[in-house]
């Protein structure tokens, strides 16, 4: 499945890029992330618990941060395995300064989805997919705010 | 074995009383439980109809509901219907219209329609199929199917 | 396919189930109608610790007039009752048109009303009609003051609303419709009781000058979330439903207010092409109903 | 002789019993102490294995024991070929990787069993799914079969040099030669998807070992019992009288259950002895998308010839089939490819090339309409599009170019699925179209009906398509008819049934022979223990050769009853007469005696019975055919379309057929519709879909749609044509394929009559209302 979208963050690009790379910022805008923990600069395990309505599945895997081009870009890959399936995605993050404090996130990706959540899932998929990843802005935002009003 | 609950439920007239996991579909309660066989199992999530059953008269999906959820009601299988000598009028109406190939999703189909005569005496051909749209035949391509619905309609209505 | 374990609760009684409710807290799901949770369960998609089966509290089955003129619908009112109820078909003759569309008639026969909407599948027929029909939603909790939710802002995500774990949705009251007001449901699937590829309900009220008084129609299957439309209204209200203005309308909700996926079944493209047809079916015929009289 | 049975509408013998509930079906066998078998299956299509810890699901409480293959030691191995290659033609190159019953250093496609949990319930097996740790490292999905073909693709088989499971071409006349000489050549690309057997009752497998006895019972829904015997037998070192298979009533089987050798049949008889507990395994709906067989999915380079005129001069295929991971099944499939493409048609020049692909999807095997839809599909298609360059209507080129009955028998000199040569033995293929013209009336339609209704704004199209069906291929089949002396009809063959009546049909050949009630003949099918000799039930030869053989043992206990009532009475044989029921010596009926008393002196206890003269009223008979009897026909189908939605209804259904002679008219109806929906299914509804991963899409009927009552249409008009085949002694060809071959290429040209102002081209076998508007988009703005 192909990913792609973009966000405009009211922020300058060196924030939001540094947000990208908190692993607590990450952590706390990824809906049903239970645990995270660094294993290194760029690699990270994590427990993630999905409640979609009746339909819930639990993830563990790992995150890791790839080609980083600070502030400009980097790409991301989550790779995560439970018992309704796997799901691994790879995403490329591009920050552009708009210059006005405000950065245009645009991203492109792929995510693959095996398992039963593949087989017999396909007609949530789309709208609990961008469920997620509204819910995710939606979280980023609101940090962002607090960092951007405290410094 | 997690809990289990005790339930009594009528079962084509005949009190059952039994010890679940609440977890054992109706479906699976019916066919290995009670060896009611002819309910019959085909996609086990509410699409194919193959396992129809009436519920207190009221034909539902028995891979759809817990056996636990029958306990105090009253379930009718298509063991209920006929017996091999002396078919249901809907039955006979199958049997004559070649209504039938393999039989597995016919005991669906007659659970289906059994109530659907009652209401409807005289269903025209449209209110038929889409009686049926909940029944999945992979063998007769529903058109025989149809006119034995027809057929029992007018035998039934009959005999009224 | 077959379920995994869990606990099981069978209160008789509301006041039962709410206790049972927030013992549990997250680990309880209520088991309403159960046609698209049993299922889900089947699948191992769904693995609730625990079900709080509400099929034995008669009290929550009813459907009865409302001193406004309007309807309170239990939430355990199986859909089949609400497509069968002479009443129902008196008031809103919307759900009856609506009902036969959700899934097939055994599917009816068990699933019930408030499960449906509270389930919040957003290719749902049920939750949709909630919000176009601005039905009002009682929840009720333990040690909690009775709320009411309006449906538009019950459901929040897909599969996900407004209810805590350690509540439940009591009742739907549907409010009478103005005079003169038509509706119509226009849907496309690949087969008769399948999901809705798209589909659209208008609600449109018609003044005595047989101007557009006003309007509700939600785009639904074609979004994260069942959309209601704020192009139609500002097209429509205060002007005569021409054909021209209602292809408008029909342009520019299906340019800018929806985002349609592409699928196994069909692409963005196609459900934004069915989209803009069927807004013009459902308010062509909901005009011409109200027209009528209603 | 009487035909009192043959060819008359009789009502199913065994429909009481299905009626009632009280047939049974291989999960209602009950065996006490049964244990429950599950599979784990891979949620990768492609991935080396690591390992697979199944120590903690080993302690639940519940679970008995639980095999990966590494437990199964030197009992693993791939399974046989169960159908070889076609070594009949010259230069094909094959690589044989068979099917293995679970996997183990590497998974092929998504849905491969790693693990089987045994446990005191099905419930108990799959929670213990969730205590395995399943360690592998995925691997690129090969599942385009254009790409898999390149030599650079990903393998799915590492020590082959490429994906090329096999590389067949067949040639008859010259085609480039004749192309050199044509006035028009058309050449296109076409997608004929992937589709699933979806018989309603999922497969199943139930196996007893008797330590004491040394006996293995199975019970299995296979149409190839003796296949199943056979491999069991081998593969635990038994001889096959202790292994004995019964295949009780079975819920449809389409194709997909011939296929043997999979994890259940291969491992659940191997668990029931080591354990020696009855185990049984009831497939779920998800498995049987997952890991049971399929078909279809090819992609087709074609290319026709024509001179101006339109008469054919030659056509080229060079197709690619998707074998799956493994290519068990040989290549039944494209070889009925190749022989049905030419196979309506006068084609003097004919090139077909097979490049049959191994990708990460489970295996391929024949479904109903097996290979035949493709090539028909094809040719249809190809046709349409000349007539479409030619200016000529497509019903007047094919007019010209369908075979007639003065042509019969036909040589195409294609070799087919039994490798002979493929020879059409009967019918008049032109008689056939013609006669279905008529019967939709395409004149009136042409002229009246579709103006009227696109002044109406209405789109109607008409599609007017030929169609032949291969059927009853060999080897052989058999019987063995046994009148009891309760004077009752017994007849046991090792033919397994799906449904299709063949304990009707076959009584009735059987009782006009032997002048008994046809109610009185019980027919057994696909026991083991009753009969132990057979191939299968596929390729629409039940009719054909088990109605055969039935026909010649019958004739035997026939000739049986006149020689032992010859002899009771002592008078010659052109002395007796045959009742019903009972013998007598002509002009003295008062004094006769029973089939059932007859049966005792066939059988005496003191005596003698001759020398040459086997006892009882009891006789075995087999036929084989020297090659296929090839059934044929024509559809005309009129469609609705939604110009705004782009929803298609099929307005009218009219089919002719030719199966020759017709066995129960009823039954032969019920068989044409249910291809019909399949064969509307797979055109309108029903499709399979694998991700660039190899992921499954459709494994549950949310997305794989089957057709419903209200996507049928209203009535399907059935003519029949009764052109004998020459191949048996009652004419017979088979049907059970027919309906679903023409649907595709029949709504296509429907589709594209219906917006024929506009160049709209289907090159693809499914489509759905999205797939129509984007064809219409993309013609309209050509």
């Amino acid at each position: 499945m192909k990913v792609e979208g973009e966000h405009l963050f009211k922020a300058p690009r060196e924030v939001v890029y540094e947000m990208f790379n908190d692993p607590n910022a990450l952590g706390a805008a990824v809906p049903g992330l239970q645990k995270m923990t660094k294993i290194d600069a760029s690699h990270y395990e994590a427990t993630l618990g999905i409640r979609v309505g009746p339909v819930s599945a639990n993830f563990s895997g790992t995150l890791t941060l790839t080609d980083e081009v600070p502030p400009e870009k980097v790409t991301l890959i989550v790779e995560g395995k439970g018992g309704a399936g796997f799901v691994k995605g790879v995403g490329h993050v591009n920050f552009e300064d708009l210059g006005d404090k405000t950065t245009m996130m645009r991203y492109v990706g792929e995510a693959n989805i095996g398992g039963t959540l593949a087989s017999v899932g396909q007609r949530m998929i789309d709208s609990v997919s961008k469920s997620i990843f509204k819910t995710a802005f939606e979280k980023l935002d609101k940090i962002l705010e607090e960092r951007w009003q405290q410094k | 074995m997690s809990q289990t609950f005790p339930i009594s439920v009528t079962v084509n007239g005949k009190v059952y009383n039994r010890e679940v996991e609440p977890r054992l579909l109706l479906s699976d309660f019916l066919r290995h439980d009670l060896g009611l066989i002819g309910t019959h199992v085909g996609c086990e999530h509410g699409i194919c109809g193959a396992c129809t059953i009436l519920f207190d008269g009221e034909p539902v999906r028995s891979c759809l509901i817990f056996a636990v959820q029958a306990n105090g009601h009253e379930i009718r299988t298509v063991e209920s219907l006929g017996t091999p000598d002396h078919l249901h009028p809907l039955q006979q109406s199958f049997k004559d219209k070649h209504a039938l190939q393999c039989g597995f999703c016919t005991p669906g189909f007659l659970m289906t329609l059994v109530p659907f005569l009652e209401e409807h005496p005289n269903p025209s051909e449209d209110e038929i199929r889409e009686a049926i749209d909940g029944n999945i035949c992979r063998c007769t391509g529903y058109e025989k199917i149809v006119e034995a619905v027809e057929d029992a309609a007018a035998k039934l209505s009959q005999a009224k | 396919m077959k379920p995994v374990n869990f606990d099981y609760y069978a209160p008789t009684s509301v006041e039962e189930a709410l206790d049972t409710l927030a013992e549990l807290g997250y680990n309880g799901k209520v088991l309403a109608g159960g046609q698209s949770l049993i299922a889900a369960m089947n699948f191992r998609m769904a693995r609730p610790g625990a079900l709080v089966d509400l099929n034995n509290i008669p009290e929550l089955s009813y459907i009865k007039p409302t001193p406004e003129g309007g309807l309170a619908i239990g939430t355990m009112t199986r859909v089949y009752a609400v497509e069968h109820s002479p009443e129902v078909a008196k008031r809103f003759p919307l759900l009856p048109e609506v009902a036969k569309f959700i899934a097939h008639p055994q599917i009816r026969r068990r699933g019930t009303f408030g499960g449906a909407i509270a389930h919040a599948d957003p290719a749902g027929q049920l939750p949709s009609i909630s919000m176009v029909m601005n039905m009002k939603c009682l929840i009720k909790g333990k040690g909690k003051e009775d709320r009411w939710v309006d449906a538009p802002d019950l459901i929040i995500g897909p599969f996900m609303t407004v209810i805590e774990p350690d509540e439940m949705l009591a009742e739907v009251v549907i409010n009478p419709l103005p005079a003169r007001t038509g509706a119509r449901y226009e849907q496309v699937s690949r087969q008769n009781g399948g999901y809705a590829q798209a589909a659209v309900a208008s609600i449109v009220t018609l003044d005595e000058k047989d101007n557009c008084k006003d309007v509700r129609m939600i785009l639904m299957g074609v979004g994260e979330l069942p959309i209601l439309s704020t192009k139609a209204s500002e097209i429509l209200v205060g002007n005569k439903p021409t054909t021209e203005a209602i292809e408008a309308v029909a342009e520019e909700a299906a340019a800018s207010e929806i985002d349609p996926a592409t699928d196994l079944h069909g692409t963005a493209e196609y459900r934004r092409s069915i989209t803009r047809v069927l807004i013009v079916r459902s308010l062509t015929e909901a005009f011409a109903r109200a027209e009528k009289g209603g | 002789m009487t035909a009192k049975y043959l060819s008359q509408p009789i009502k199913r013998l065994e429909d009481k019993y299905l009626l009632t509930g009280n047939a049974r079906y291989v999960d209602d066998i009950e065996v006490p102490g049964v244990l429950h078998a599950a599979f784990l299956r891979s949620d990768y299509a492609h991935a080396k294995i690591n390992k697979i810890d199944v120590s903690e699901a080993r302690k639940r409480p519940g679970v008995v024991a639980v095999f990966t293959a590494e437990d199964f030691g030197d009992f693993w191995k791939p399974g046989p070929l169960q159908v070889p290659p076609p070594t009949a033609i010259a230069g094909s190159k094959f690589n044989a990787r068979t099917i293995v019953p679970i996997a183990k250093d590497k998974i092929r496609y998504s849905g491969e069993a790693l693990a089987v949990v045994i446990a005191e319930s099905r419930y108990i097996a799959e929670d213990a799914f969730d205590d395995i740790i399943v360690d592998v490292e995925p691997l690129p999905a090969v599942i385009d079969l254009e790409k898999a073909w390149e030599d650079t693709s990903v393998l799915v088989h590492d020590d082959l040099p490429s994906n090329m499971a096999a590389l067949v071409s067949q040639e008859v006349g010259n085609y480039e030669e004749a192309k050199k000489n044509a006035d028009v050549v058309v050449s296109k690309r076409m997608l004929v998807e992937h589709v699933a057997g979806a018989a309603m009752e999922n497969r199943g497998f139930v196996a007893k070992w008797d330590e004491q006895d040394q006996q293995m019972t199975i019970w299995a829904n296979t149409q190839s019992p003796l296949t199943v015997r056979g491999s069991v037998a081998r593969n635990l070192g038994l001889a096959e009288s202790q292994v004995r298979v019964i295949t009780p009533y079975i819920g449809g089987g389409f194709g997909p259950k011939v296929m043997t050798s999979l994890s259940d049949d291969v491992l659940i008889p191997w668990i029931a002895k080591k354990l020696n507990r009855p185990i049984k395994w009831t497939e779920d709906r998800r498995e049987n998308f997952l890991a049971t067989t399929s078909e279809r999915d090819q992609i087709h380079h074609c290319e026709i010839a024509l001179k101006k005129d339109g008469t054919i001069l030659g056509f080229k295929d060079v197709f690619y089939h998707n074998t799956g991971a493994y290519d068990s099944y040989g290549m039944t499939v494209p070889l009925n490819t190749q022989t049905h493409t030419i196979s309506n048609y006068r084609v003097p020049n004919f090139y077909t090339e097979i490049r049959m692909v191994f990708t990460n999807t489970m295996v391929v095997t024949p479904v109903r309409g097996a290979g035949r839809s493709e090539g028909v599909f094809v040719m249809e298609r190809m046709i349409d599009f000349a007539a479409k360059k030619l200016g000529m209507d497509p019903t007047e080129l094919r007019l010209k170019n369908l075979l007639t009955a003065e042509e019969m028998p036909h040589k195409t000199g294609i070799i087919g699925q039994d490798f002979v040569a493929n020879v059409l033995d009967s019918g008049d293929y032109l008689d056939n179209y013609q006669k279905c013209l008529k019967a939709v009336d395409y004149e009136k339609f042409r002229k009246e009906i579709q103006p009227k209704a696109r002044k109406e704004g209405k789109r109607l199209g008409i599609g007017v398509v030929a169609f032949t069906e291969g059927t009853a291929v060999g080897p052989y089949e058999g019987c063995k008819v046994t009148i009891s002396t309760n004077g009752k009809v017994t007849m046991a063959t090792g033919y397994s049934t799906q449904g299709q009546g063949h304990q009707t049909v076959f009584a009735q050949i059987i009782a006009d022979q032997l002048n008994v009630k046809v109610e009185d003949v019980k027919v057994i099918t696909g026991d083991t223990g009753s009969f132990a000799w057979g191939a299968g039930t596929f390729a629409s030869r039940g009719a054909t050769l088990v109605g055969t053989a039935s026909y010649l043992a019958a004739q035997k206990v026939r000739a049986k009853i006149f020689a032992t009532a010859s002899k009771a009475f002592g008078v010659p044989e052109d002395e007796i007469e045959l009742g019903e029921g009972f013998v007598f010596v002509k002009g003295k009926p008062e004094n006769k005696i029973t089939l059932g008393d007859l049966a005792i002196k066939a059988n005496p206890m003191r005596g003698v019975v001759e020398p040459g003269v086997e006892p009882g009223l009891e006789a075995t008979a087999y036929y084989g055919p020297p090659h296929g009897a090839t059934g044929s026909g024509a559809l005309a189908v009129i469609v609705s379309v939604d110009p705004e939605t782009y929803k298609v209804k099929v307005e009218r259904f009219v089919m002719v057929d030719d199966c020759g002679t017709i066995i129960n008219p009823l039954i032969l109806d019920g068989q044409i519709d249910g291809g019909v929906s399949m064969g509307i299914g797979n055109t309108l509804y029903e499709k399979m879909v694998y991700d660039e991963n190899g992921q499954m899409l459709t494994a549950s009927f949310m997305d794989y749609l089957m057709p419903q009552a209200t996507d049928m249409p209203k009535k399907i008009e059935i003519i029949h044509q009764h052109n004998k085949s020459p191949l048996n002694p009652l004419g017979i060809k088979g049907i059970g394929e027919a309906g679903a071959i023409p649907p595709g290429p029949a709504i296509c040209q429907a589709l594209e009559d219906a917006f024929s102002e506009i160049p709209l081209e289907i090159l693809e076998s499914n489509l759905n209302p999205s797939i129509i508007y984007d064809y219409v988009k993309k013609a309209r703005n050509s």
